[in-house]
C-alpha cells in the first residue's frame, strides 16, 4: 500500500481566498492535490454541519478560510463565521474530535503563496494524523445500513 | 530578589571592570544575580561566520541551562553575547523546527521564552527605581553616551526604540546628575569587527567618535559594551595616531558611572583598570 | 403557597387569564407535574416545592397550550431565564401572559415587564455547578480518542426519541433540522453516527441560548449527560465573549459579534 | 432527469499539459444525468462557445458545466454563451482545472483524478440550479467624488461634462491638493497654480457641480447604482451666502501664529482663515482648536470687523444624506513625516526639511515668496543637500517600493534651486535615477549638464548639526566607494510618498479593499486599474500608488469614463444570488418561526418582517422576508437559520450538501 494520500475538503469564501487560490495558480506554485475547494460566496455562509458532513463522507481534514477581519466583502460575514467556529471548535473538542483536523485560516486575495503554505502545511499535518478511521468507524455504520 | 546572570568571556577577561562594577551596584540596590551554572560561549564574532548552526546552538545551551535553573530573567551584560542570545531566541522562535533540532543537538527542553536583559534593560528595570535613594554623589559635568551597534541592530529583532538615536543610556545618567550632551555619534561605528586584524581602521572610526565627544565638551565617554569600551579605550594610541593629537578624555562603563554616583570606591567600581586614566570630578 | 393559589384564583375569576400554567402533584409523592388550570376550582392542586424542577415555558411556545387562551405561568429562576431568552427571540410579548415569578425563597413575585424580570436575573445569574465543571475538565482532559470513544458510548443508548427537543425550551422550531431531508443534514437511525450528529446539531443551535435548566437532561429517559454540551458551551460563551445568560438585547452569541474577538486557532 | 453537458477546456496547453482532458471528458459522459461531454482547445474561443451553443440546442441540455479556468475569469463568458442558446445563463457552472488545478499541480494521476472530482462535484451542483433572473435596479445619475485634488477635479469635470451629476467633496477649506502647493511642475517647468487654478475656478461655476468643501464622508451604504452617501459637513463658522470673501476677518484676528498647513509649517496663518489666496470656495472658515472665542471663550473680533455680518459662531456639523449611482475616490497621497529619520535629524535641525517644504519655499506664492531661504535664519543656502529615496525602497522603514515621483521632483528641485541661487552648489544623493517618462531623462539630464547638479550615486547614513553647518555623512559607491562628507547649508529630503492618513478607516467604509502600505487596491492590476473590487467605486490618482501629476489625471479622467459608461444605462441588472425565505401551503406558511437572529446577523439590514393574515386581515404569524433590493447575497443568514428556513439561490443548503457529497465520494 502506497503512502496514505489525505482527502482534505476546503471550504473557502469567493472573494478572498478563492481569488486567492486563483492567485496561487496564475503564479503557478505548487501544491499537493489533497485538497478540493468548494466556493462559497463567505465564510459566513459555511454551515457546521457541512464540516461534520464532510467526516462522515470521509475526509480526513477540512480547510475553512475566507478574508481577513475587516476585509469582508459583505463587511461582517467573516466576524460572524469567526465566532461560529469558535463556538464549534470548542464543541468539537469536547467531544473529541480532533480539533486539528480543521484547519481554519484568512487568505486574502493577494496572498496567492500564503494558500499554498495553508494547503501544504495541512496536508502534512493531517498526514501526521494518518486517516481519520475514529470518525469513519462511527460513520460506517451508515454502510451497514446500506448493505441491510 | 534573584535574577539570572550570563557574563560571558569579556567580562571575566578584557572587561572584568565592567563585570566588578555590575555586582557592586546590584548588591547596593539588593538585587541579586546568579550566574547560569556551566555557561558556555555565546559564539559571538566567530560562529556564525563559520556555522549557523554552531551559532544558535552555542546560545541555545545557555538558553536552556537558564530554563533549568528556573530564571524567568536573564541579564547579558556583554552586547555581543546580548545580541547573539537574542538573536538565537527569535531564530528558533520564528521556526519551531529548527528549534527542535536545535534542542535535540542539545539533548535539553528549551522553552525559548526567557526574557533577556541587555545591560540597560535591567539597570532601567532593577536599578533605576531605587537610585533616588542611592545618589551620594551626582556627577556633574557633560557626557557623552555611546552606545555602538549591538545593542539596537538588527532593529526588526532588537525592537530598540529611536535605534538611529537611542535615549535610554542619556536617561539614566541624567538620573545620576550628568549632562549628557547631544552628538550624532552615538550608534556610529567602532571599528569592533577590525578590532584586532586591522587596528588602524579602529583608529579612523572609533577616532571620529572620540574626538567628535571631545569636541562638543564631553568629560567623559560612557559605554554599554565591551567592545566599545576596549576600542575607544585600549585602542586609545592609535586613535590618537589618526587624529595626531593626545585625547585623555575617559571611556566608563555606565555601571561604573552609577558605582561612583552611588559613593563607592574607584576601586569597587574597577576604575583603575582602564588604559586610559580616570580622573572625573566626582566629589566624596 | 397560599398566595400563588389565591393570586391564580383571582387571575381565572377575573379572566384575565384563561390558564395558569403550574405545578401539580406527581405521580408519586417525590414528583411533581405540570398542571394546566383553567377552572377557579381546580387552583387548589397548584404546589410549589423543591420538587418544581420541571421548566413550564416550554409550554408558552406550544400550540396545544396556544389555544387555550392567555396563560399566567408559575416561574421559578429557569423558567424566569427561558421566559426572557423566547423574548429576545421574539416569541413572547409582554401581554401574551402573566409571570407569576417565584424567588429561591419562594416568594411569589409577578413582573409586569420583562426589564423587570432582566433586573431581578442580574442578581440570580447562571452559575455552572462546581462538579459539572471537573467533569467536563475531567472529560477534556482525557486523549482526544479516548474522549471520543467515551461519548460514541455515552451516547449509544440514544434512541432519538427527542425527549430532550420536546423538554427544551428554546426547541420551539416548526420544523427542526433533523426532520429535514433535502438535505437530510442528519442521519436519522439511532446509530452512533446519527446520535453525534443530532447532538452537536442541538448544542451547536443552543450555543448562546441555553439558559442551562438542564430540562433536556431531566427528559432524557437514558440519563445520558447532554447538559454538559450544553453547559461547556456556557463556559465557552462566557471565556470567549464574557456574555451569560439570557438578556433582552438582541445580541445573541452566534448572530452578533466583536471585531475584536479573540481566537487562537485561525492561521 | 437532468441533461448536463459537460465541457472540458485544454486552454491551450495550461490545462492539458498536466491534465488528461480526455480521460475527464470520459469521465465526465459517465456520470449520472450527464448527457454529453467533450473537451476542446479553447472553451472560450469562438468555436468553443459555438459548441456549446449547439449542443444545448441539440441535446436539450438543463444544464451546463464548463471546465476550464476560475469562474472569476470566464463564468459571465460561459453563462452568456447559454444564454444565447435558450438555457437559463444560471444553469451554468464552472469547474476550476486551470487556477485550482493544473497550473498548481504536477502531470500526474492525481492531478487527473482531482479534476475529475472537481467537474462530478460541479455536475452535482448544477443538477440542482434553478433558473434565476437578474434583478434590475434603476441608476441614480449622480456621481460622489472624494477628494478635491487635480484628480478629484479632473473627475469631477469629465463626469459633469458628460452631462451628469456630481457632488465633489473635500475635507479641507479649499480644493486643489497637493498640486496647488506646488512650486513648479516637471518635466516643463511651468508654474503649477497657473495650470490648475482655472481648473479650479471652472469646478466651482459648473452647472452639474456640487462643491462641499470642508466635509467628509461619513457613511456609505447601498450599492451600485444606488448607493445612500452620509457627509458630515464640517461646521466653517460663517455663512458661505452672506460672505464675501474680503478677508478683512483675516486680518484681524488676533491669534496669528498657528503653522499653515498649506505651507507645510514654514508660515504662519490665523485662526479664521483662507488657506491660500487662490482658494476655491475663497471664503475663510474658523479652526476651532485654534480660535480663542472657541477655547476661551472671548474674542469675536472677526464677528465685530465683518461687514456682511457673515460669522455664525452656533454654526455645528451638519450631517447631510445623499442618493449616489457611483463613487469615485480621489483622496490622493501624503508625504511621510520623516520622524522616523533620527539619523536624519529631520525636526531636530530647522534646515532639514521635506520635498513638500521646498516645494513652498521655491513658489512665488510661498513663505519666502519664491526665495530659497533656510527656515532657521533665513540666510540664502551655498551648498544644498538633497536626498532621494528617504524612506522609499527602504524596508528598514517599512516602505519597500519606489515613491515614483521623487527623482523627478528632486531634479527638478536642484534645478530651481540653481537657477534662483546662480553661485549655489547642489548635490544629489541618489539610489538609481528612474526618468521613465516622456522628456523625463530629457529633463533630468538638464539638471546634469546643463544646471551642474552634482549626483552622488550612494546613500547618506547620518546627518549632524556642526558650528551651524549640517554635516551629511554618506558614501560614493562610484568611486571605488568613498566615504563622503558634505558640509550643507540645507538638507531636502525627498521623503517617501505614502497612504493618506485615515485611508484606511475610508476604506472599511466604502468596503473597498487596500494593499499592505493602506493603498487602494484595484481590481485588477492590469485590466482593472481604475475599478475597486466594489461595483461602482472607482479610483483615481495617488490613493491608488503614488503617481506623477499626467498620470494622475489620465487615471482620473479613466475613472470618469467609468462612471459615464454606467450612467449611460437607466437600468442594471444585479445578480440574483440573494437569500431567500421558504413559503409554504398554509397552515404552515413557512417553517420560519420568527426568532430574527437572521436579522441581527445580516450586515445589510435587509431582512424584514412579514405579518402573515388569515382572510379575516388576523395576523397569524410573523416571518423573516428578505428584501431582494438589499439582500447582497453572502448567505450569512442562512447558515444561521436553524429551521432551515432561509437559503440562498445559487448557493443552496441542497446544492453545497450535493457538493460535498460528490467531492469526497469517488469510488
Amino acid at each position: 500500500m502506497s503512502e496514505f494520500e489525505p482527502k482534505i475538503i476546503a471550504f473557502v469564501c469567493n472573494w478572498c481566498t478563492y481569488a486567492g487560490a486563483d492567485l496561487t495558480g496564475t503564479s503557478r506554485i505548487k501544491y499537493a492535490q489533497n485538497v478540493k475547494i468548494i466556493r462559497f460566496p463567505c465564510t459566513g455562509r459555511i454551515d457546521f454541519m457541512l464540516l461534520l458532513k464532510s467526516f462522515s463522507e470521509g475526509a480526513d481534514g477540512i480547510i475553512v478560510s475566507g478574508c481577513h477581519p475587516n476585509d469582508c466583502h459583505y463587511t461582517s460575514g467573516n466576524f460572524h463565521a469567526r465566532r461560529r467556529w469558535i463556538m464549534f471548535r470548542g464543541l468539537l473538542d469536547l467531544l473529541g474530535i480532533d480539533v486539528r483536523r480543521i484547519q481554519y485560516s484568512w487568505v486574502s486575495a493577494a496572498e496567492g503563496s500564503k494558500w499554498a503554505d495553508v494547503v501544504n502545511s495541512t496536508v502534512a499535518t493531517i498526514r501526521e494524523l494518518g486517516p481519520y478511521t475514529d470518525y469513519a468507524k462511527v460513520a460506517g455504520y451508515l454502510e451497514k445500513e446500506a448493505k441491510l | 530578589m534573584k535574577i539570572g546572570f550570563y557574563p560571558g568571556c569579556s567580562l571575566t577577561g578584557s572587561s572584568r571592570e565592567y563585570n566588578e562594577s555590575l555586582l557592586a551596584i546590584s548588591k547596593e540596590a539588593g538585587v541579586e544575580l546568579c550566574e547560569i551554572t556551566d555557561w558556555n560561549c555565546c559564539g559571538a564574532t566567530a560562529a556564525h561566520n563559520l556555522s549557523k548552526d554552531l551559532s544558535l546552538t552555542l546560545p541555545a545551551r545557555n538558553l536552556a541551562l537558564a530554563e533549568l535553573d528556573q530564571m524567568d530573567e536573564l541579564v547579558v551584560p556583554c552586547a555581543a553575547c546580548y545580541n547573539r542570545l537574542v538573536m538565537t531566541q527569535h531564530e528558533l522562535g520564528e521556526n519551531e523546527s529548527l528549534k527542535k533540532i536545535v534542542s535535540e543537538k542539545l539533548q535539553m527542553p528549551l522553552q525559548n521564552g526567557i526574557k533577556i536583559l541587555n545591560v540597560l534593560q535591567f539597570l532601567e528595570k532593577h536599578i533605576v527605581p531605587r537610585l533616588e535613594q542611592l545618589v551620594k554623589n551626582p556627577l556633574d559635568f557633560d557626557v557623552a553616551c555611546y552606545y555602538g551597534c549591538l545593542l539596537v541592530r538588527p532593529q526588526r529583532v532588537m525592537k530598540a526604540d529611536r535605534f538611529e538615536d537611542p535615549m535610554t543610556m542619556d536617561v539614566i545618567m541624567q538620573k545620576l546628575g550628568a549632562n549628557p550632551i547631544d552628538w550624532p555619534f552615538k550608534t556610529e561605528c567602532c571599528g569592533a569587527g577590525f578590532s584586532v586584524s586591522k587596528p588602524e581602521i579602529v583608529g579612523e572610526l572609533s577616532g571620529k567618535i572620540v574626538r567628535n565627544a571631545v569636541d562638543r565638551g564631553a568629560r567623559a565617554i560612557v559605554v554599554a559594551c565591551p567592545m566599545c569600551h576596549s576600542n575607544l579605550d585600549m585602542r586609545r594610541p592609535a586613535i590618537e595616531t589618526y587624529l595626531n593629537m593626545k585625547v585623555d578624555i575617559p571611556v566608563i562603563y555606565i555601571t561604573q558611572a552609577i558605582a561612583l554616583a552611588m559613593g563607592l570606591t574607584p576601586r569597587q567600581a574597577g576604575i583603575q583598570r582602564h588604559f586610559v586614566p580616570v580622573n572625573l570630578p566626582v566629589n566624596r | 403557597m397560599m398566595d400563588l393559589i389565591k393570586r391564580a384564583t383571582e387571575l381565572l375569576e377575573s379572566d384575565a387569564v384563561k390558564v395558569v400554567i403550574g405545578y401539580g402533584k406527581g405521580s408519586s409523592t417525590d414528583r411533581t407535574r405540570a398542571i394546566f388550570v383553567t377552572q377557579v376550582a381546580d387552583c387548589e392542586n397548584l404546589v410549589f416545592n423543591s420538587q418544581c424542577i420541571h421548566n413550564l415555558a416550554v409550554y408558552l411556545t406550544k400550540a396545544e397550550i396556544k389555544k387555550l387562551g392567555k396563560p399566567a405561568i408559575v416561574a421559578p429562576v429557569p423558567v424566569l431565564r427561558s421566559i426572557l431568552q423566547l423574548a429576545a427571540e421574539n416569541q413572547l410579548t409582554e401581554n401574551d401572559l402573566v409571570i407569576l415569578g417565584v424567588t429561591p425563597e419562594s416568594q411569589l413575585i409577578e413582573f409586569e415587564s420583562f426589564a423587570g424580570i432582566e433586573t431581578f436575573l442580574d442578581t440570580h445569574r447562571i452559575k455552572i455547578d462546581q462538579k459539572y465543571q471537573e467533569t467536563i475538565e475531567k472529560i477534556r482532559s482525557m486523549p482526544v480518542a479516548e474522549r471520543f470513544a467515551w461519548w460514541v458510548k455515552e451516547l449509544e443508548p440514544c434512541f432519538k426519541c427527542y425527549a430532550c427537543r420536546s423538554a427544551c425550551p428554546l426547541c420551539y422550531c416548526t420544523r427542526c433540522t433533523v426532520e429535514n431531508n433535502q438535505p437530510q443534514w442528519i442521519s436519522v437511525a439511532s446509530h452512533p453516527l446519527g446520535n453525534l450528529e443530532w447532538h452537536v446539531m442541538r448544542a451547536m443551535h443552543l450555543a448562546g441560548r441555553c439558559t442551562d435548566c438542564e430540562a433536556c437532561y431531566n427528559a432524557c429517559p437514558m440519563g445520558i449527560p447532554i447538559h454538559l454540551l450544553t453547559k461547556s458551551m456556557l463556559q465557552d460563551v462566557n471565556e470567549n465573549f464574557g456574555t451569560y445568560g439570557p438578556t433582552l438585547k438582541k445580541d445573541n452569541t452566534l448572530s452578533s459579534f466583536k471585531p475584536d474577538d479573540k481566537e487562537s486557532f485561525i492561521r | 432527469m437532468s441533461k448536463i453537458g459537460v465541457f472540458i477546456c485544454h486552454c491551450g496547453e495550461n490545462i492539458s499539459a498536466t491534465v488528461d482532458v480526455a480521460r475527464v471528458a470520459e469521465a465526465a459522459g459517465k456520470l449520472e444525468g450527464v448527457a454529453f461531454s467533450t473537451d476542446y482547445k479553447y472553451m472560450c474561443s469562438d468555436p468553443g462557445q459555438t459548441i456549446i451553443k449547439q449542443m444545448v440546442k441539440e441535446k436539450g441540455l438543463t444544464g451546463v458545466v464548463v471546465a476550464a479556468c476560475s469562474p472569476r475569469m470566464h463564468e459571465p463568458t460561459f453563462r452568456k454563451a447559454c444564454s444565447e442558446a435558450g438555457l437559463n445563463p444560471y444553469m451554468c457552472e464552472m469547474a476550476n482545472l486551470r487556477e485550482h488545478c493544473s497550473w498548481v499541480h504536477d502531470k500526474s494521476e492525481a492531478t487527473t483524478q482531482k479534476a475529475i472530482d472537481l467537474v462530478r462535484t460541479l455536475v452535482e451542483k448544477v443538477k440542482l440550479d434553478k433558473p434565476l433572473f437578474p434583478i434590475k435596479v434603476p441608476v441614480t445619475k449622480t456621481a460622489l467624488v472624494i477628494g478635491g485634488g487635480i484628480a478629484g477635479i479632473q473627475s469631477s469635470l469629465d463626469i459633469a461634462n458628460a452631462g451628469h451629476q456630481v457632488i465633489l467633496v473635500e475635507k479641507d477649506p479649499s480644493i486643489g491638493g497637493h498640486m496647488s502647493q506646488l512650486s513648479e511642475t516637471f518635466p516643463t517647468l511651468d508654474c503649477s497654480q497657473c495650470i490648475l487654478t482655472p481648473r479650479m475656478v471652472e469646478v466651482a461655476q459648473h452647472p452639474n457641480i456640487t462643491l462641499m468643501t470642508y466635509a467628509e464622508l461619513e457613511k456609505l451604504e447601498g450599492s451600485i447604482g444606488n448607493f445612500k452617501a452620509t457627509i458630515r459637513k464640517k461646521a466653517k463658522s460663517i455663512d458661505e451666502k452672506l460672505c464675501t470673501g474680503c478677508g478683512v476677518c483675516a486680518t484681524k484676528c488676533p491669534t496669528k501664529k498657528i503653522p499653515s498647513e498649506f505651507n507645510t509649517g514654514l508660515g504662519m496663518r490665523t485662526a479664521i482663515y483662507v488657506p491660500f489666496p487662490q482658494a476655491v470656495p475663497n471664503k475663510p472658515v474658523i479652526d476651532k482648536e485654534n480660535c480663542s472665542y472657541y477655547q476661551k471663550g472671548k474674542c469675536k473680533v472677526c464677528e465685530k470687523v465683518c461687514p456682511t455680518g457673515a460669522i455664525r459662531f452656533d454654526q455645528e456639523d451638519e450631517l447631510v444624506e445623499l442618493e449616489v449611482g457611483a463613487v469615485v475616490i480621489a483622496t490622493g497621497f501624503n508625504v511621510m513625516q520623516p520622524s522616523g529619520f533620527p539619523e536624519y535629524g529631520y525636526g531636530k535641525y530647522k534646515d532639514v526639511i521635506t520635498g513638500l517644504q521646498f516645494e513652498r519655499l521655491a513658489s512665488a506664492s510661498g513663505p519666502t515668496l519664491g526665495e530659497i531661504r533656510r527656515p532657521s535664519d533665513g540666510k540664502i543656502p551655498e551648498k544644498i543637500v538633497f536626498i532621494a529615496c528617504a524612506g522609499s525602497r527602504d524596508p528598514a522603514k517599512g516602505i519597500p517600493y519606489c515613491s515614483k515621483i521623487c527623482c523627478m521632483y528632486t531634479a527638478k528641485h536642484a534645478m530651481l534651486y540653481q537657477h534662483k541661487v546662480h553661485s549655489g552648489k547642489s548635490y544629489i544623493f541618489y539610489m538609481d535615477i528612474r526618468a521613465a517618462g516622456k522628456n523625463y531623462e530629457e529633463f533630468v539630464r538638464r539638471a546634469i549638464v546643463e544646471d551642474e547638479v552634482n549626483y552622488i550615486r550612494g546613500r547618506v547614513s547620518k546627518i549632524y548639526e556642526q558650528n551651524g553647518k549640517l554635516i551629511v555623512k554618506g558614501v560614493d559607491t562610484l568611486l571605488n566607494a568613498k566615504n563622503v562628507e558634505i558640509e550643507a547649508d540645507m538638507v531636502v529630503l525627498a521623503s517617501a510618498a505614502v497612504a493618506n492618513e485615515g485611508s484606511e478607516e475610508l476604506a472599511q467604509k466604502l468596503h473597498i479593499s487596500y494593499d499592505a502600505y493602506k493603498f487602494f487596491s484595484e481590481a485588477h492590476p492590469k485590466l482593472k486599474p481604475v475599478e475597486t473590487n466594489t461595483a461602482g467605486i472607482f479610483l483615481a490618482g495617488a490613493c491608488q500608488a503614488p503617481k506623477d501629476i499626467p498620470e494622475t489625471v489620465s487615471q482620473a479622467s479613466g475613472a470618469a469614463a467609468k462612471v459615464a459608461i454606467l450612467f449611460s444605462q437607466n437600468e442594471l441588472s444585479r445578480d440574483p444570488v440573494i437569500a431567500v425565505v421558504n413559503r409554504s401551503a398554509p397552515p404552515l406558511y413557512s417553517t420560519c418561526v420568527g426568532c430574527f437572529m437572521c436579522a441581527t446577523a445580516c450586515p445589510y439590514q435587509a431582512i424584514e418582517e412579514e405579518l402573515i393574515t388569515n382572510r379575516k386581515g388576523e395576523v397569524i404569524k410573523k416571518v423573516a422576508r428578505v428584501n431582494p433590493g438589499l439582500c447582497q447575497g453572502c448567505g450569512t443568514c442562512v447558515a444561521f437559520c436553524r429551521s432551515k428556513s432561509i437559503d440562498i439561490q445559487g448557493y443552496t443548503n441542497e446544492q453545497m450538501y450535493a457538493e460535498v457529497m460528490a467531492l469526497l465520494n469517488n469510488e
